[in-house]
């Protein structure tokens, strides 16, 4: 049975900055340490809206990159779209102020042992997991093709540092503001031939992860995932965030996508049945 | 350290503390033992266990709502049998106390999953979850059909004999409460666990549709907590002998100690576990603090207090 | 300025705006007119007035809860003759739409007060709030009983007659909403005003009694707003044809579009008025433009609008 | 009928100093010139816990004070325990915090138009709103006595400044901890006597009320009170603030204390129906 992430505390940490990019707010927290103990794909619980708050639940965010520098002990990056009452009150929050948070939280990306050619495909804020996961692929010697989409180029996050692990960079758009018109996942059939791509990384909507899923399905293509599902508790005890896995002999069944997921093999989620009954 | 005597009982079942996980807000005990060891807690209720596996519902299985949340899990779970092979023994191993939660479709499905338990040791209690929909009589929900409540207790109270105390959970949704407790305790019960969830729903503006995949859902947290206390200390006026395990919206010690003296003998965390992963250590070690600065010399003294305590008129 | 007709109906009453203050959270209208002119929201529903004058209940009256507070007001109120003598006048000299809400203690209490409404001009709906204690059997809410329910409603229409239309309004106490809301509609209601406050508790720590005089009191304001989006789900979809007033926790436009989509015609804004006196304004105002931006041409399109959209499934 | 303070308006106005002294908050708030509308014994609502807040109901603060600079148009001061969730927000907000009110609100205590010797009793931040008070009393000329008391020293608040217009100040503790040891109510029938006192103007719990209404009673001094009792509006809409008050004919009816009072006739509140079924 899995467990929670092992390496999982409770800690109040500062934020050290927060920026406005694009419709994104890249927020950097000082976690010391434990910036060593998170990989990518793993997210970070936050409690939201200050002592009084009418939000009783954490949000989740993937922790989308993390350092470590002279001046701080370690930091890690979160990528925030003001979004709702959480995340609006999140990026609205200086410099200084000490969050509540719990991480690192869930699984990791896997990591091939060998250099392969991978390609990266993030959906709006997801990719901000991708450029952290880009660093550590690069290093072990992969050669990195990335990819990502929005609705609109300002909902498009790309910085610049991220992209000197990166061997090119894609971009869709649905209303063609940037990069090309069209769905981030129109391209990624003929990229993987003429990449020769061996695993395809993606964090981003479900339906774009079961577009990519219904392209890898039928080919050698590994596709590691990371889901996002509506998850109240993030640690295993609530039951809210399950997605339809199946096991080896074709029996599906729900796993907790904040201890067995974000990220799951996306040959093994059963896509057809994410939302419906089993 | 204080000296206040912090134990309770439930029936004939004694525990060192009176703060318990809520059934379905603790999964199977081992993710809530990576932040604390559960033996230092009154005890683990179990989610609620049907006689076969169940896969659930579909989600969105959550929304959030002011100060609460909707859920609507669907009693996804293994089955008694895995789970009496799989989550009992850990537990057992984890010298945590153990009230295993227990639903069913129907009447016959409660006493064959008790049946199962009553023969496991290392069980302190059973909670019986009525709040389920009742197949055999148009999905309507036990606990709010006093016949049916009365009927899945004394069931279950037949199998498994006089020895493990049995706690009929109930649900606030209904228009007499106290007939209803009143119903399950001459079936059998030998306590009460107030208050599963309110029924409730929120909709997505986005899709215009209701949040949930199952629609309604059971509202949980501090939105609830006057409801619960209100529900307590209506039975507990109504039924003072009978020991009460109290919950809905319990955060603070505060809260416990609210619902202690509105009559719970002991007092269930759920939703607040979800924000707060260690939230029972800190309320129950707050709460035996709290006791001590009321002049409590022990739980006991403080249960049903506000029934008590001197009025000015 | 968007175009959305924002106009609504509730039996044969038509107003301007589907926004309306909650009954006993507007007093008698003069001290919200400080802050925005009555005759640009919907209407007043007045606070619930019964035959003679009433003092109502000890304080504390009232309890803040999470996102939520309790009330055990006790309908003080000056009776139905100096009400109809000083204010339905002035509401009238503001031109503000009127509904008039009435109470009774016994069956017979709500038909006279009713009676003393038929010939009154400038009225233009009577809501009958049946969450009050029946003396003549034990205290019974009257909303939690369907027979006695029905039996006010019914008097009340005889009473009245076919002209005025009259909203029924229920607790969401009860274990079947549904039959409750059917059995009034049988007995001629022509609207249903859905929710009455939740029974709720709170205890003082300090004085360890319950914080409010009245002990048990009135759950309102955001806490209870899933509670009253499924109310109002649940019995638009089973009577689909009768228009509901819905109220329950309403304090943005969202709040009160989630409610329209529930199947609500018109929404009451309570609690929301007392942290925010200009509360109605701003909801109406924000609610017709977000209809705009969701896309529906009128209010009318935006009623129980959850029941139909596509489902994916 | 009585109406609402007629020059109430919900207004957003930021906090210009916030300092502990003793037990209490000292919070002076931009008000500009609303500062001249608002009269010793009104009071003002607050919004508390920011914009996800699970406080939905506002607090209501006596106006202590309010003076007029050259650096700000108008200023009003609060004394403020910190004391339960809302006031303990208040006081942990810092300078430059904007604050949603509704202010003035409620009755103000009656100034005489001839000096005539007052007293003024305070019990706990009852205190606050005597000081302002005082100010215009004495420029009105008349004697001014004031008693103040608590449960301890640091709960009595008695700025130096505020001494100024005042002829004498006691101060009794219950503990003893600083002036005389007893209950504020304890001297006043000898007061009134050795100072020939006309008016008393009080402030602070309703039972510190009551007594002082019994000593009153049955002599020609005048009582001026300012009564709490828990508010859900402060605007008159919600009827929870009620006090028992008699008429000419001793009928006695429930009377919004947010809008026919805070300040009230002592002799009129049927003391012994405070909390009690009429
Ligand atoms: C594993 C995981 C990782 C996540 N990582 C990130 C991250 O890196 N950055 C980030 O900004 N958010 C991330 N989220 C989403 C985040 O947890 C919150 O749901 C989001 O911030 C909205 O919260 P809220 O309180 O503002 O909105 P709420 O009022 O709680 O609304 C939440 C609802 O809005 C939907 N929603 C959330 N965000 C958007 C959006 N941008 N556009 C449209 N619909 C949306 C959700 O599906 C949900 O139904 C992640 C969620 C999960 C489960
Ligand atoms: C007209 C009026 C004027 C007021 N003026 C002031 C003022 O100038 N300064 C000020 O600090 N407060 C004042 N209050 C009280 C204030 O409105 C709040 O009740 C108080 O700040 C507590 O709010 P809270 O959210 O912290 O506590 P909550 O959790 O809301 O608790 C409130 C409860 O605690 C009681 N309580 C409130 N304060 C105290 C205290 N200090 N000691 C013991 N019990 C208490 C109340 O009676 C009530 O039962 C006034 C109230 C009214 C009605
Ligand atoms: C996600 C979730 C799952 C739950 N599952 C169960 C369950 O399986 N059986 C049960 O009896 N109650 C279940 N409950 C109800 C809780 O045990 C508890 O009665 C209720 O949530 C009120 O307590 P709280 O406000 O502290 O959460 C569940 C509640 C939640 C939030
Ligand atoms: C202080 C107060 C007084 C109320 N008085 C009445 C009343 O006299 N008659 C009535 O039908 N409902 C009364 N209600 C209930 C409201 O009309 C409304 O149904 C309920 O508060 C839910 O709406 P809200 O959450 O917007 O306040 C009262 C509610 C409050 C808070
Ligand atoms: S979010 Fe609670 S189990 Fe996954
Ligand atoms: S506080 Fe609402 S009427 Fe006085």
């Amino acid at each position: 049975m899995t467990q929670i992430n092992r390496n999982a505390v409770a800690i109040h940490a500062p934020i050290i900055s927060n920026k406005r990019v694009g419709q994104y707010n890249q927020l950097i927290i000082d976690i010391g340490d434990l910036s060593r103990l998170c990989k990518p794909g793993n997210f970070v619980a936050i409690k939201l809206g200050g002592q009084s708050s009418n939000m009783i639940l954490r949000r989740a965010f993937a922790i989308s990159r993390t350092s470590s520098s002279a001046t701080f002990g370690g930091t890690m990056e979160l990528i925030v779209a003001p979004y709702g009452q959480g995340s609006t009150w999140l990026c609205a929050q200086s410099e200084g102020v000490v969050l509540d948070l719990i991480l690192p939280l869930g699984t990791a990306f896997g990591i091939p042992t060998e250099p392969v050619k991978v390609l990266l495909v993030g959906g709006g804020y997801g990719s901000a997991p991708l450029f952290g996961l880009a660093e550590v692929l690069y290093a072990r010697g992969c050669r990195v093709d990335m990819l990502l989409g929005a609705s609109t180029g300002a909902k498009i996050y790309a910085p610049m540092e991220g992209k000197r692990s990166v061997n090119s960079l894609r971009i869709h758009t649905e209303d063609g503001s940037m990069g090309q018109m069209g769905r981030v996942t129109d391209p990624i059939g003929a990229l993987i031939n003429d990449l020769d791509i061996g695993v395809i990384y993606s964090c981003g909507p479900m339906a774009m992860l079961a577009a990519i899923d219904a392209i890898t399905k039928d080919s050698n293509v590994l596709h590691q995932c990371a889901v996002e599902e509506a998850m109240a508790c993030g640690v295993g005890i609530c039951m809210t965030c399950v997605v339809p896995v199946t096991d080896g002999t074709g029996a599906v069944s729900m796993l907790r996508s904040c201890i067995d997921g974000p990220v799951m093999d996306g040959a093994r989620v059963a896509w057809d049945k994410v939302g419906k009954t089993l | 350290m204080t000296s206040v005597d912090f134990s309770t009982t439930l029936g004939n079942a004694w525990f060192a503390s009176p703060v318990f996980t809520a059934s379905g807000c603790a999964s199977s005990g081992r993710e809530l033992a990576q932040f604390f060891p559960l033996r230092d807690i009154g005890g683990v209720v179990t989610k609620s266990v049907m006689s076969r596996p169940r896969t659930g519902r579909p989600t969105p299985r959550m929304a959030e709502t002011p100060s609460g949340m909707l859920n609507s899990i669907g009693l996804q779970g293994p089955g008694i049998d895995a789970f009496i092979a799989k989550d009992i023994p850990y537990l057992i191993e984890e010298k945590a106390r153990i009230i295993v939660s227990i639903a069913g479709e129907t009447i016959e499905e409660y006493s064959t999953v008790a049946r199962k338990l009553r023969s496991v040791a290392g069980i302190s209690a059973i909670e019986v979850n009525i709040s389920c929909p009742n197949v055999e009589n148009r999905g309507l929900v036990f606990a709010c059909d006093p016949d049916a409540s009365r009927r899945v207790i004394d069931g279950v109270k037949r199998t498994v004999g006089g020895e493990l105390p049995i706690i009929a959970k109930l649900s606030p949704d209904v228009t007499d409460l106290v007939s209803i407790a009143r119903g399950v305790v001459d079936a059998g019960a030998d306590a009460l666990a107030l208050i599963n969830t309110v029924l409730g729903m929120a909709i997505n503006l986005e899709t215009m549709r209701p949040y949930l995949a199952g629609k309604t859902g059971g509202l949980s947290g501090p939105a609830i907590k006057p409801i619960a206390i209100r529900a307590v200390y209506q039975v507990h006026e109504a039924l003072p002998k009978i020991p009460i395990l109290g919950m809905g919206g319990i955060a603070t010690a505060k809260d416990a100690l609210e619902m202690i003296v509105a009559g719970a003998s002991g007092v269930s965390i759920g939703t607040a576990s979800f924000s707060n992963p260690t939230a029972l250590i800190t309320i129950a070690t707050e709460l035996k603090e709290l006791l001590a600065t009321k002049g409590f010399a022990s739980l006991r003294d403080a249960i049903g207090f506000a029934h008590r305590s001197g009025q000015v008129d």
